[in-house]
Parts: C-alpha cells; sequence; structure tokens
C-alpha cells in the first residue's frame, strides 16, 4: 500500500493538485512513525511510510496547514476521517485546502505489546490475513495474531468507514463495525464506589502532566488550554497533587465530551499507559443512554449532545438511581 | 377517639383525599340512584372528612350505591366519591354479624333467568 | 392473532349464547381465543377498597396464567373485563397491593401488571379492525336501528379501563356501523342498569333499566345491544311489553356474518 | 490514616440562579425558614452559567458538598439555560461516579421564587446527606485544606 | 490592589439582632485590600447612603462590599449611591447577610462566623471586578400590536394617542375580537357593539395606527427596541384596497352553506363574506375551503358583479418585514371544546349551547336577529338551565379542564339569565353554581339584581347528567342546600364553558421567547409589580393572553401596558445590562458551540487577521458577541472550551474566587 500511496501523491504533486503531501515519516525505528509533510516526490521516497506502525492521527495537523497557502493532500485513515469531520464541524479545518486520499486501516499494532511477547530489534512487518509476520535483526520471524497486538483504538474500532474524502485509494469505502467497546466502561460501572475510586487512583496517580494527551488529541485545538491561561482562574501547568489530575482529566473529558470521536489517540500516547480513552468513552456511553445514539464526526453536525437539549431529558439525580453503576 | 380510628380507617382503604373536594355537587346531580338514598355521594364525602361516620353505618344508603363510577367519572377535582361509599360499606359489613346477604337467602331470590353475575356480585358487595 | 379467552362464570351458564357467538364469530374472523385453563372466578365487582386483598386474588390468578403463557388475555363480559382490568392496573401501579397480593400468592415471578387485559369489541376496533369485518358482513343489519347499551363497567373509571370516551363513546356505534345497522345515540345509554340493587330492591332496577329504555325509543331505537348479562337481565325484565329486543353484541355479529 | 475530626460541620456550597432559586432562598429567610449554616450561597444568573470547574474547585478547596439550583425546567428566565445545565450536571455527576465518588456529594434541585419552603427543606435535606456521607475526602486537595 | 471599603448593616434588629455586626465589621477590616469597614443601623437610609458616598470619596475606595439584606433587595440603591460619587456602580457588591444569615440562623456564633464568610467571598469578588459601562441601543419608534380585540385595539389607540406608529396584526379578517360578538356588557348592560364599533373606527382612522387584518406573525427576530417581524397577509382573493364593502358579491354568492363563524355555526355565509357589519376594514374575503372558483375553476360571479374589480383569484400570500421597538401580546382567548363534558348531551342536542353561542342567540344582528329561539324547532324555550364552571376549576392533573377559575362566568351568566328574564318573563331560568364569584364594583348588586329583581333560580349544586327525550332536556342536578336531586324538563341547557388562550399563544411564545404558564397563559415579569411586561425585555402583555379577565379589567391592563411601551418608545436609547457575555478573540477557536446554545442569537462570527508569533498573519474565525442582544445568562461560557468567553460581573474568576473564599 506503501507504494501506491506514493505514486498516487507524486501524481498529485506533479498535475499541482496539492503543493505537499501530509502523511507518516520514518524514524529512528521501524515503530517510531511520525506525522510528517513532505514537498517534493524525492522527499516521499526518501521517508513515507506506511504500515503497521502508522497509528497517529493526522488530522489534527491540517488545522494549522489549512492555514497556509496552497492545497495539501491528506492520507486518512477511517478514525482520522471522523476526527477531520468533526474538525469541519467546528470549522477549525478549511476544507478547499485539502485533498483528501481515504486509505483503508485494518488495525495497528502497538509495539509494547510485541514486545511483552519478547520480539525485540524488528527490521519489517507485514500484513497477512489475520496476522503480523515480523522479522527481527536476529533473523527470526514471527507470525502474531494480529488482535493480540492491536492497540486498544483498533481493538475497539468502531468503524471502517471514511466519512470524508476526493478519493479513495482503494476505490471502496468500509463501513462500521459492530465492536464492543463500551465493556469496559460497563465493567467499571459494574464495580462498587469504592473500587472504582480505587482503580482511578491508581490509574491517575500515575499522570505526570506531560501533556501527550492533551497535544495530540483533535478534540483538544484550543488556541490556548484552560490550564495553560493565568486569566481562567485554573491555571495549572503541572499537577501538585492527585485531585489536580483528577481535575485535569475530569475537565478535559468534559471539554471534548459531544466531540470526542474515540480515536483512541489519548490513550496510545500516553507515556504511563493511562486508559484515558475509559473517561472519554463514559460520556460517550452516557450520551448514547440518555439523549439518543450520537457519533461525533460522523456527518455534518450542528450541535453535539453537550449543546442541545429536549425539554423531557431526565434529570441529574438519574445517575443516582439508574441501575449498572455499582451498588 | 375511637371515631377517629374509624375515620382513619376508612380514608386508608378509600385511598382518596376528601380535602380536595370543592363541594360542588356534581356527584350527588350525577347520581343516578340519588332519591333511593338517604345519605348522598356528596355527604358521605363530607361526613368521612368530619369524622360524622356513624349515621353513614346506620344508614340503608350503604347498600343503595350501585357503584356505577359516573361520581367519579364526573367529579372535577377527581375525588372519587364511590371509594368513600365502599369505604364505609367495608367498615361496617367486615364486622361481625353484619352480612346483610346470607346463602340461605338466595334459593327464594333465584329467578329462572338470574345471572350467576347477580349473585356473585351482590355478594361481594353486601357480605364479608 | 390468538389471544387467551377469560369468558367467566355467567357465560358458562345464563349467557351462553354471549360465550357461543364470541367464539364462532371470533373463528370467522381469523381470531383464535383459546380459553384459559382453570380459570377463576372474577368475582363479579371489582374490590373498590384499598385494603381489599383477598377479593382481588382470583384475578390475580388469571392474570399471572395469562403472563406464563404469553398471551393478552381477551373477555367479553363486561363485569369481568372491568374486574380484571382494574385488578391488573392495581398490580402494575400501586405498590400497596401489588406487595401484599404477591406476598400472598407467592408466584415463581412476583406479578406487576404485564398482562394485557382486553375485551372483545377492543380486539374488534383495534386488532381485526372495523373495516375488515364490514367487508365479511354477509347479511348486513340494514334497517334496524340499534341503541348501543354500555352501561358503567364497558366505561368508568375511564382512566383506568382506557375503553373509550366515558361520555361519548363511539366504539359499539361503529361496530353496528360496520355491521350495516343504524346506530341510535341516546344520553343513557351510558347511565347505570340497577346492576346488582336487582337482588333485593326491584324498585332500582326498574326504574334505572326503565330510564334507559324510555330513552332509547324516544330516540328512536327498536333494539338495544349489550356485552354484560346484567344488564341484560335488568333490561330484559323492563323490556317485556315494550317491544324493545336486547340482544348481547356477539349475536349480532353472529347474524351478520350468517353463522347464527 | 487521618483522624476523624470529631468537631467536623460539612461545608456546603449552593450554587443559586438569580431569578428563581435566589429569590426562593430569599424567600425561606423572609419566611424565616431555618436551614443549616453550613451552606453557603453563591449567586449566579443562570443555573447554565455553573461551569463544572467552580464544582470541582469548591471539592478541591474542601467543600463536601456542592449543590446546583435553578429555576424548573420550561421556568427558565432565559428560556433553556436550565435544560443546558442539566444535561451538563448529569454527564458531572455521573463522570464522578465513575470515578468512585461517592452517590450524592453534588445534587441539583429546581427550586422556584416561590417555594421557600422548598428551598430550605432542600438544603436541610442536602446537608442531611452530605453529613451522613462524611467529610469529602476523595475529592479534596490535601494541599489546599491544610493550609 | 482595590482600596475596598465594607460596610455592615444592622437592619435595625433584623440583622444586629442575630449577627455580631462589630465583629464582622471588624473582622472583615483586616482582610487584605480592605482599608475601611464600619456598621450602621440602616445603611439603606439616606444617612446610611451618605456614609457609602462620603466614605467613597474620603478613603478613595476602588470597591464596594455592603453586607445587607438581599442584592435583589438594594443592590441598586447602592449602586446608584456609588455612581453619584464617581465610583462605577458594578464596583459594588452585596453579601446577603439577611435572608441568608440572620432571619434563618438563631445562635449568633454560627450567624456571625457565616456573616463574615459571606463577606469574605464579596470582598474575594470585588477584587475582580472590573468597571463596566452598560452599552446603548437605539429604539425603533414603532409598536406591534398582536391581536385585534379590544385589548389590542385599546393598547394600539392609546400608543397610537401619544404620538407613536403601531401595527395591529389580527389573524382574521376584521378587528373587532370576541368583544364583538358580545350581546351586552356586565354590569351596565350597554350593548358591546355600541361601545366596541366606535373604538374599531377610531382605530381604523387614527393616523398613527396601521391595521394588517386577515394576517399572521411569522417570525420575529431581534431584541428590545430593534425587532424585526415579519407578517404574513394570507391571500383574500380580494384587493384590500379596491373593495368598497359594498356587500353584493356576498348576496350574490352562490355557495350558500358556509357555516359562519362570527355566529359560531349557529347560521351559514356565503363563501365570499363580510364577517359582520361593522367590520374594519370592511372588505370582503374569499373563504378558499368553499368558493367555488377557487376549488374547480368554474363560477366567478363575486368577479362579475363587482363594480371596482376589486376580485382577484391568484391573489397569494404575502409577506411583509416590519421593524418595531416593542410588542404587545394581544392573542386574547378562547372557549373550551366541551366535547369532553358530553354527560350535558352538547354532541348530541342543537338545544344545549354554550355561553358564547347563547350571546349569539341574543343579538340583534345575530342568526335568530335578536328573538330568543331554540336551534333545533326556533320555537320559544321556556325552561333554561345554565350550567356554571364547565371545565373550570378542575383538579390539576385533570384531562378534561383547566385547573383555574375562568372569572367571568358567573356574571355574563347572571347577565344570560338576568337578560332572558327581562326579555321574557314567562321564561323559568336556573343557575346551577358551585360558588357565585362577583368580586367588581357592582359586580354583587348584579348578581343579587338577578335573584331578587328578576326572580333566577340561583341552586348551589350542580347538573349531573342531560338526557334529551322528546324534544325536551331532562336535567338532572343536585341542589345540595336542600339536599335533594332536581329533575328539570329543560328547553335549553347553556354551559359556561371554561375559557383558554388563544391557540397561536404557544406558537407565538416561542417565537418571542416569551415565558408562559402550564396553562399557555403568558407570565409576567413580576405577577405583583410588573404585570404587563413579559420578563423578554420588549415585550408587553395586554388582556386575556395573560390570565382571565373582564372588559373592564382588559381594558385597563390594556392601558397600563400601552403606558408602558410608551416609556419604552418615548426614549431614544436603550441603555443595557453590562453584565453580558464577551469573547477574547484571542483564545477563541471559533467553534461555533457557543452560538449554538446561545438563546437569544447574541453570537455571531466573524474572519479576522491574527499575527502570529512567528510574524506570519493568519485568517482566524471568531466569535463576537452583540452586547445589545446578550442577556447574560452564561450558557456560552460553559460551553466554551478554551475559556475565551465570558461574562462581565460573573467571570469564571470572579465565581472562583467566591469559591475559594467561602471554602477557606
Amino acid at each position: 500500500m506503501q507504494d501506491r500511496m506514493i505514486a498516487r501523491a507524486k501524481e498529485l504533486l506533479a498535475d499541482g493538485t496539492v503543493d505537499r503531501v501530509m502523511g507518516w515519516k520514518k524514524g529512528e525505528f521501524l515503530y517510531d512513525a511520525t506525522p510528517a509533510v513532505f514537498y517534493s516526490a524525492e522527499e516521499l521516497d526518501a521517508g513515507f511510510v506506511m504500515n503497521a506502525f502508522t497509528a497517529a492521527n493526522v488530522s489534527k495537523y491540517l488545522i494549522k496547514e489549512t492555514k497556509k497557502e496552497g492545497k495539501i493532500l491528506a492520507f486518512l485513515k477511517p478514525c482520522d476521517s471522523f476526527s477531520f469531520r468533526q474538525l469541519m464541524n467546528e470549522h477549525r479545518v478549511d476544507r478547499d485546502k485539502v485533498y483528501i486520499v481515504g486509505i483503508p486501516s485494518w488495525g495497528k499494532a502497538d509495539m509494547e505489546k510485541i514486545r511483552q511477547k519478547g520480539i525485540t530489534g524488528i527490521t519489517s512487518i507485514e500484513e497477512r490475513e489475520g496476522d503480523f509476520v515480523v522479522n527481527t535483526i536476529l533473523r527470526e520471524t514471527h507470525v502474531i495474531k494480529k488482535y493480540d497486538v492491536y492497540l486498544e483504538k483498533c481493538k475497539n474500532c468502531k468503524s471502517k468507514e471514511i466519512v470524508v474524502y476526493d478519493e479513495l485509494l482503494d476505490g471502496e469505502n468500509g463501513a462500521a463495525v459492530t465492536n464492543s467497546r463500551f465493556d469496559e466502561v460497563a465493567k467499571l460501572e459494574a464495580m462498587t464506589p469504592d473500587e472504582r475510586f480505587a482503580f482511578w487512583q491508581n490509574e491517575l496517580s500515575r499522570c505526570i502532566r506531560c501533556n501527550a494527551c492533551r497535544n495530540v488529541c483533535p478534540a483538544c485545538t484550543c488556541e490556548k488550554c484552560v490550564f495553560d491561561n493565568p486569566k481562567s482562574g485554573l491555571e495549572n501547568k503541572a499537577a501538585a497533587t492527585s485531585f489536580e489530575e483528577n481535575m485535569f482529566h475530569i475537565i478535559r473529558a468534559f471539554h471534548v465530551a459531544g466531540r470526542c470521536t474515540d480515536c483512541g489517540e489519548c490513550s496510545r500516547v500516553c507515556p504511563q499507559h493511562i486508559p484515558l480513552h475509559l473517561l472519554n468513552r463514559k460520556f460517550i456511553k452516557d450520551m448514547n443512554e440518555l439523549y439518543g445514539d450520537f457519533q461525533a464526526g460522523e456527518a455534518e453536525q450542528q450541535r453535539h449532545p453537550v449543546t442541545s437539549y429536549r425539554t423531557d431529558d431526565a434529570e441529574p439525580g438519574v445517575i443516582y438511581t439508574r441501575g449498572g453503576t455499582g451498588k | 377517639m375511637e371515631n377517629n380510628n374509624l375515620r382513619e380507617q376508612i380514608l386508608f382503604t378509600a385511598n382518596a383525599d376528601p380535602k380536595k373536594c370543592m363541594k360542588c355537587g356534581k356527584c350527588s346531580g350525577a347520581c343516578p340512584n340519588y332519591d333511593e338514598m338517604e345519605y348522598h355521594p356528596h355527604q358521605f364525602v363530607s361526613m368521612v372528612q368530619n369524622g360524622d361516620i356513624e349515621p353513614l353505618l346506620k344508614s340503608e344508603s350503604l347498600y343503595l350505591c350501585l357503584t356505577c363510577m359516573v361520581c367519579v367519572e364526573r367529579c372535577p377535582r377527581n375525588v372519587q366519591p364511590a371509594r368513600f361509599i365502599e369505604a364505609v360499606r367495608l367498615a361496617k359489613i367486615r364486622q361481625q354479624g353484619e352480612n346483610r346477604l346470607t346463602p340461605q337467602q338466595i334459593p327464594a331470590k333465584i329467578e329462572e333467568d338470574t345471572p350467576q353475575q347477580l349473585l356473585v356480585s351482590a355478594f361481594r358487595k353486601y357480605t364479608k | 392473532m390468538e389471544f387467551l379467552y377469560y369468558p367467566g362464570c355467567t357465560l358458562k351458564n345464563k349467557a351462553k349464547d354471549l360465550d357461543l357467538y364470541a367464539r364462532r364469530t371470533a373463528e370467522a374472523l381469523g381470531v383464535t381465543l383459546t380459553e384459559l385453563p382453570e380459570w377463576q372466578c372474577c368475582g363479579g365487582v371489582y374490590p373498590l377498597g384499598r385494603d381489599e386483598i383477598a377479593t382481588k386474588l382470583s384475578s390475580v390468578r388469571n392474570l399471572i396464567a395469562a403472563r406464563d403463557a404469553g398471551r393478552d388475555l381477551v373477555t367479553v363480559c363486561a363485569a369481568c373485563h372491568n374486574v380484571v382490568k382494574q385488578v391488573n392496573h392495581d398490580m402494575a401501579t400501586d405498590d400497596y397491593i401489588r406487595t401484599r397480593v404477591n406476598n400472598y400468592l407467592q408466584p415463581e415471578t412476583p406479578y406487576e401488571g404485564e398482562t394485557q387485559v382486553l375485551h372483545l369489541l377492543e380486539v374488534l376496533r383495534d386488532k381485526v379492525g372495523f373495516d375488515a369485518i364490514r367487508e365479511k358482513v354477509v347479511k348486513p343489519l340494514t334497517g334496524r336501528k340499534i341503541g348501543a347499551y354500555y352501561g358503567c363497567l364497558l366505561l368508568r373509571p375511564s382512566k383506568v379501563l382506557a375503553f373509550d370516551d366515558p361520555e361519548n363513546p363511539t366504539i359499539i356505534e361503529d361496530f353496528l356501523r360496520a355491521l350495516g345497522a343504524e346506530p341510535v345515540i341516546y344520553a343513557q345509554r351510558n347511565e347505570c342498569c340497577g346492576a346488582y340493587a336487582a337482588i333485593e330492591n326491584e324498585n332500582v332496577p326498574k326504574k334505572r333499566a326503565g330510564a334507559v329504555l324510555s330513552n332509547a325509543k324516544a330516540n328512536g331505537a327498536e333494539e338495544l345491544v349489550t356485552a354484560c348479562p346484567l344488564c341484560m337481565y335488568n333490561l330484559k325484565k323492563q323490556a317485556d311489553g315494550t317491544g324493545v329486543k336486547v340482544t348481547y353484541f356477539t349475536e349480532l355479529l353472529a347474524e351478520a356474518l350468517d353463522i347464527r | 490514616m487521618q483522624v476523624k475530626n470529631e468537631n467536623w460541620k460539612p461545608l456546603i456550597v449552593a450554587f443559586c440562579c438569580n431569578w428563581c432559586s435566589y429569590a426562593g432562598a430569599d424567600l425561606a429567610g423572609t419566611n424565616r425558614l431555618n436551614y443549616p449554616a453550613d451552606v453557603k450561597i453563591i449567586r449566579v444568573p443562570c443555573s447554565c452559567r455553573v461551569n463544572p470547574m467552580f464544582i470541582l474547585r469548591a471539592f478541591q478547596r474542601g467543600a463536601d458538598g456542592v449543590i446546583v439550583c435553578g429555576c424548573h425546567p420550561g421556568d427558565c428566565h432565559y428560556t433553556s439555560g436550565n435544560y443546558y445545565a442539566r444535561r451538563r450536571m448529569t454527564l458531572l455527576f455521573s463522570m464522578l461516579d465513575y470515578l468512585g465518588i461517592e452517590k450524592g456529594r453534588t445534587r441539583v434541585e429546581w427550586v422556584s421564587a416561590a417555594e421557600g419552603q422548598k428551598f430550605a427543606e432542600t438544603m436541610n435535606s442536602f446537608v442531611e446527606t452530605i453529613t451522613s456521607l462524611g467529610e469529602n475526602k476523595r475529592l479534596e486537595d490535601l494541599r489546599c485544606k491544610t493550609e | 490592589m482595590q482600596r475596598i471599603g465594607v460596610f455592615v448593616c444592622w437592619c435595625g434588629s433584623n440583622i444586629a439582632g442575630t449577627v455580631d455586626v462589630k465583629k464582622v465589621a471588624e473582622t472583615l477590616g483586616h482582610e487584605p485590600g480592605v482599608v475601611f469597614s464600619t456598621d450602621y443601623q440602616y445603611m439603606c437610609s439616606q444617612s446610611g447612603q451618605d456614609l457609602v458616598k462620603d466614605s467613597i470619596r474620603t478613603y478613595n475606595l476602588t470597591g464596594v462590599v455592603i453586607c445587607s439584606c438581599s442584592p435583589r433587595m438594594h443592590e441598586n440603591t447602592f449602586r446608584k449611591a456609588a455612581a453619584s460619587v464617581g465610583l462605577n456602580p458594578y464596583m459594588v457588591e452585596i453579601a446577603n447577610i439577611r435572608e441568608q444569615v440572620s432571619w434563618i440562623h438563631k445562635d449568633m456564633e454560627t450567624a456571625t462566623e457565616k456573616a463574615i464568610i459571606l463577606g469574605r467571598a464579596a470582598i474575594a469578588k470585588v477584587h475582580l471586578n472590573a468597571p463596566l459601562i452598560a452599552g446603548e441601543t437605539p429604539v425603533t419608534k414603532r409598536a406591534l400590536v398582536i391581536g385585534g380585540g379590544i385589548a389590542g385595539i385599546q393598547t394600539a389607540l392609546d400608543i397610537a394617542e401619544a404620538g407613536f406608529e403601531v401595527d395591529i396584526v389580527e389573524k382574521s379578517p376584521t378587528i373587532g375580537g370576541k368583544m364583538a360578538q358580545i350581546d351586552k356588557t356586565f354590569p351596565t348592560l350597554d350593548c358591546a357593539a355600541c361601545i366596541l364599533t366606535p373604538k374599531m373606527v377610531e382605530a381604523s382612522q387614527q393616523e398613527n395606527i396601521n391595521i394588517y387584518a386577515f394576517s399572521e406573525v411569522d417570525e420575529v427576530k431581534g431584541f428590545v427596541g430593534n425587532f424585526t417581524v415579519k407578517i404574513r397577509r394570507k391571500a383574500r382573493y380580494v384587493k384590500e384596497e379596491l373593495c368598497t364593502g359594498c356587500g353584493l358579491c356576498t348576496e350574490k354568492c352562490p355557495q350558500k352553506k358556509v357555516p359562519d363563524e362570527f355566529n359560531l355555526g349557529l347560521s351559514n355565509r356565503r363563501a365570499i363574506y363580510i364577517p359582520f357589519a361593522q367590520a374594519v376594514p370592511k372588505v370582503a374575503t374569499i373563504d378558499p375551503n368553499y368558493c367555488t372558483m377557487l376549488k374547480t375553476g368554474k363560477c366567478g360571479v363575486c368577479s362579475k358583479v363587482c363594480g371596482v374589480k376589486a376580485i382577484d383569484y391568484t391573489q397569494k400570500d404575502e409577506i411583509v418585514e416590519r421593524k418595531y421597538g416593542a410588542i404587545v401580546v394581544a392573542t386574547g382567548f378562547e372557549p373550551i371544546k366541551v366535547d369532553k363534558f358530553e354527560e350535558f348531551a352538547y354532541a348530541q342536542s342543537p338545544d344545549v349551547v354554550t355561553s358564547l353561542e347563547y350571546e349569539r342567540l341574543m343579538n340583534a344582528a345575530g342568526p335568530t336577529g335578536g328573538t330568543l329561539l331554540r336551534p333545533s324547532d326556533k320555537t320559544h324555550p321556556h325552561t333554561i338551565v345554565f350550567v356554571q364552571c364547565v371545565g373550570s376549576r378542575c383538579d390539576e392533573k385533570s384531562e378534561k379542564g383547566k385547573p383555574y377559575c375562568s372569572k367571568v362566568c358567573c356574571m355574563y351568566t347572571a347577565k344570560h339569565a338576568m337578560l332572558t328574564r327581562e326579555k321574557y318573563p314567562d321564561t323559568e331560568v336556573y343557575v346551577f353554581y358551585i360558588d357565585v364569584r362577583t368580586p367588581g364594583k357592582n359586580f354583587d348588586e348584579f348578581y343579587r339584581r338577578a335573584v331578587e329583581h328578576y326572580g333566577v333560580h340561583y341552586v348551589k349544586g350542580m347538573v349531573g347528567k342531560v338526557t334529551p327525550e322528546n324534544g325536551k332536556l331532562k336535567v338532572q342536578a343536585s341542589d345540595l342546600l336542600d339536599n335533594r336531586q332536581l329533575h328539570i324538563d329543560a328547553d335549553m341547557v347553556v354551559l359556561a364553558a371554561a375559557i383558554e388562550p388563544d391557540k397561536s399563544a404557544r406558537p407565538l411564545a416561542t417565537m418571542l421567547t416569551a415565558s408562559m404558564d402550564t396553562n399557555d397563559f403568558f407570565t409576567e415579569a413580576h405577577p405583583k409589580l410588573r404585570p404587563v411586561e413579559s420578563p423578554t425585555a420588549g415585550v408587553f402583555l395586554s388582556g386575556m393572553c395573560q390570565g382571565p379577565k373582564d372588559i373592564p379589567e382588559t381594558v385597563s391592563q390594556a392601558s397600563a401596558c400601552a403606558a408602558k411601551v410608551i416609556g419604552l418608545l418615548v426614549k431614544d436609547k436603550l441603555v443595557g445590562n453590562p453584565c453580558v457575555a464577551h469573547s477574547d478573540e484571542m483564545m477563541c477557536n471559533g467553534c461555533s458551540q457557543c452560538q449554538n446554545v446561545c438563546p437569544y442569537g447574541a453570537i455571531t462570527y466573524t474572519e479576522k487577521e491574527f499575527r502570529m508569533p512567528d510574524r506570519t498573519t493568519a485568517v482566524r474565525r471568531v466569535a463576537q458577541v452583540n452586547p445589545a442582544v446578550c442577556q447574560g445568562c452564561g450558557a456560552c461560557t460553559v460551553t466554551c472550551p478554551s475559556g475565551a468567553m465570558d461574562l462581565f460581573g460573573f467571570s469564571n474568576n470572579q465565581i472562583m474566587a467566591e469559591v475559594d473564599a467561602i471554602c477557606k
């Protein structure tokens, strides 16, 4: 697929449709590809990469890119396209300045999980039906079940559909997939409050406030974050106590509620492996249950569940009386 | 005191609130058996409210309410007078020896086409 | 279309026509009525007192049996309908009654009013449809001026029975129109016939049923139709000599479908 | 483990909308309807002005309970403010519950300008709830508390 | 750093009785930034205010905290006092230590402690206060009156006479409303038409009044002083400017079987019609539901006979857009449908009528020419039964009726009974009542006259059943005082149906963002002190749309409403509330979420060029708040994730400072 993408990018650069390309660039290792902009065919040949580790969501970069002159080519995976569509809803990106080629994604691998299998020194990774085939520096070949090493976000993929594009690399679009992404949330809900408290204390107390989650999140696109702004009354660049970690993550989840497309980047990038997606998913699950199914970024949406209401909405007390959230 | 207990018991059985009554008299205006009765639907409501229950217990009116529910249906305030009459009637027939109807009386009352329903309902209403 | 059928005691005895033609016409209209096994008498009148628990038990037993069989329960007799539907409503809405009844009966699963209780007329209106009936009428009752007699039990209390507008019902009139008859609307159609007072006070039904009959007649009715055996009894007594015929609605239906 | 504070009294912050609930609180005062002094009211124009940040901040600084009062749904002075507040608070409460905070530390109650009685009753019952839940340990910022 | 003065009021013993005011003043005096702190017996008195003013001058105060009664009581008093000595009024904050402290707590220690905490919170807030200046907006000097009944007409006339232009929008073809259908008016018994029609003519001739009859309001935009309203002028199929109202077309129209709304269907009219002789504007209207020409394209009689060629079968609805400074709602009422009360046999017998129908049957211009005849057989009725409270005073949960008293029925029923007995002394008249409610000048005297002088039978009780039989209406009713059931063979039964707000009121309220109660009556800005204003600025209430009332009350409210409108229109500029939202463009993301939740449409977006740190420029989409439209609810501030949107007077910082002060 990488070759086809490079070929198509070259064509589009050559015929003047775009003047640069948003994609992923080889890193020092195979698994640390990062989003990058390429300006020429040569750059593409030298660094453009697409493999089982190019999981990064590139949609957020397009906010800045579309403020610049000229048109950019962006390769969007299904989950990236949801984020991009949501950014369009929020007028954060200029659709006219992006040429979108939709690319399929059949799940990205989590290097941590591969390592945990005792595999190191990877030289190449190939995708095969249901498996990843990994070659290492020691000339070993490992065949790993894809599902075992999927990133969390891919394990619980919500959709293979590309919701916004100019063309599709494969000519075919995917569709929503059935998933059990709320199971983990439900599991937590079924615990007692004390268990939940212990769970989250354990998770959140590890937070080092590196802000990776905020920086990667395509919904966290504020010109200036309230936590960085002395005028907000909340300025707090580093957490001093466990409470502030709570506060930061609750407020962050609240600020993206209704806008979070569940792309899973927050958990992917967290160096402390905090399952941050479980906070966002909790809101998504609540909103689906209380206010009807809603998927941010799925289509053109003016309002989301937090910026709309029904006169017969449930009262907040429902939280304390409804079943399923522990006894 | 005793009377007060009786009143509370009747209010419980009736499961309705006499204070809602605005004394319009529509229940008694609608009652199809008014002329046969000594005490009328609105009086049941008012007398239970006032604890003036003795006269009701003694009255034949208890057995003349047909439970047709027009008083309940047409009451603008949802007072449900029939429930008070029923509650007083129950207070009466639940006492020992106060059964209105005995099985011994039945054979004489049966006609060729008397439906079972009549006997069953009458027993339910008049006997405990 | 399949329902559980609750005939009630009178229909097995003095109101055999009501029962017989209910079954026959239902069959002709493609409705299967399966008699509820081992049904018990409803008690004839709804026990209005809140603390009347024992008198509600028999109705609840029937309701539980219907729930466990997983079907809606259809009644034909207006009294049975009234009692069973109201008790069902209590079980669905009144904690006090529900708790006590369940404590007493100890059913495997506590009963909470899950069964839907329908009167056959409701089935004809809402499930079969009067238009469908009109199409199946073979011998329309053309030219017959018939007054619907609703009485009390089908309509009140309307909040619980939710059968029709309690002051201006139309279901039987629409039914009559479907059979080709001409319904006669008269004010006394939803007033009491005298009911169980007949047992000890002849005067009451005489006056009440008399008023119903004269009002119906004055408005041009030549026949009356009812769904209640006790109304039938009270009305018939007073109708003697007036020339007004009283029949059950199932009889009329059978006649129009020509299966009488 | 902290020693249980014998002299502990709950600290409760009540956000009241200016048009209904604050007026309801005034009416409770006018009618001399008692409720505990533990309740401190902050006036906001509308329940929709209450930012979840404020509530978390109150807990952080040692509040034991936070209650938000607004006009009854349908009666909002700004027509729809309390409907938004209702959704926001529902979600916030759900999140707090999810994080294992005791149920009942937060509440929303609709109190009209005419409901002085209801205001006092609400505050009494809320103080009772918070008293039975005890000190807020899970959301407070110990650094702030020991100051 | 602010220089803050703290003023603790005793409110006589109201506060000082429970709160140690000296201690409060003393303690708060040590708070950072407080340069002066004192207490006084009555801070709101002239001398108390002077104390505040003097201290502001003496100590150069930049902020003031008053510990006193509720801000809802005296916030304005102290703001004005501060302003009078040059301190920005929004630098004043109130700590409510009366309603929230002294009146609800008995223990002095507890109360004092709480008072100090509330004082601290106010001080913390003042530290972050900034001077605010209210914005000004111009006022369009024209009013819109929606509804052309007596309420609307009176309001329009009063506004017009004060020299302002007024447009009346009336949904039916003529103004006049329900009063035009009424025969006589209580308690003076003068004829409604005789007093109403001159006002209708006056309205049509008053230069400042423009009547849009047969029109409806389609859309309302804007805010107090600056409304823009779209009015739909429904097609009459008659050119209003040409029609002379000669009525020839209405005589020649072959379609004669159209129920006449004006007579409530008791008679028929033609497909082209003028509702009644004194209609204003007196212009014919074609009813498209019945007109043969419009339905089948064949007929055209009216067009042929019209001398001025006013008929236009191709006419379409027309939308006009007008600007107004104030809007008056005068949408009036309707009697409820009595179909839920069929025990009275309304559907079964034409001789059971509603009171408004009875008005038409009594009226000289009505279907019977003023002779009282039974609708069924046009004979003279000898026994008439009036039933009061049909659908009024019902249980709150009732699905049939209304929980309120309709207020006018007792009096009009007394009027009907009296007039009937006066005109036809051979008629027996019964009135069944629950209570006779006659508060009003000469009202009870009027009712007593009906009983004592005219011999109307007033029966305390209610009709339970009406049975039409053999040409009679058998009325079964209770007589509670005699403790008996009455059986009356009546010829007519008249139902005093409850009144309810006009159906058009609810959609209109939505357009106006005006609030309504559960019964669809418009709510007042204050039930006692601002009864003719809606809580929505610039929207005023006139007549029955606000609640049941009789004609004299309606007219007085209409004039009161006009006075309020004039008070608004006479201003050249409106001073707004400065506590509005504002957006920090540097932080705004342009995401539109605030716009989505704003109930007033106060937020718009614009593309703005920004210099970036790297010296390039970028165009960003940013929110802007129209301070004249914003009402300051703050919905936007919470929706804004970046905190760019904040509220003056209740900023994030200020509220958080209060939280901190309380939780210290």
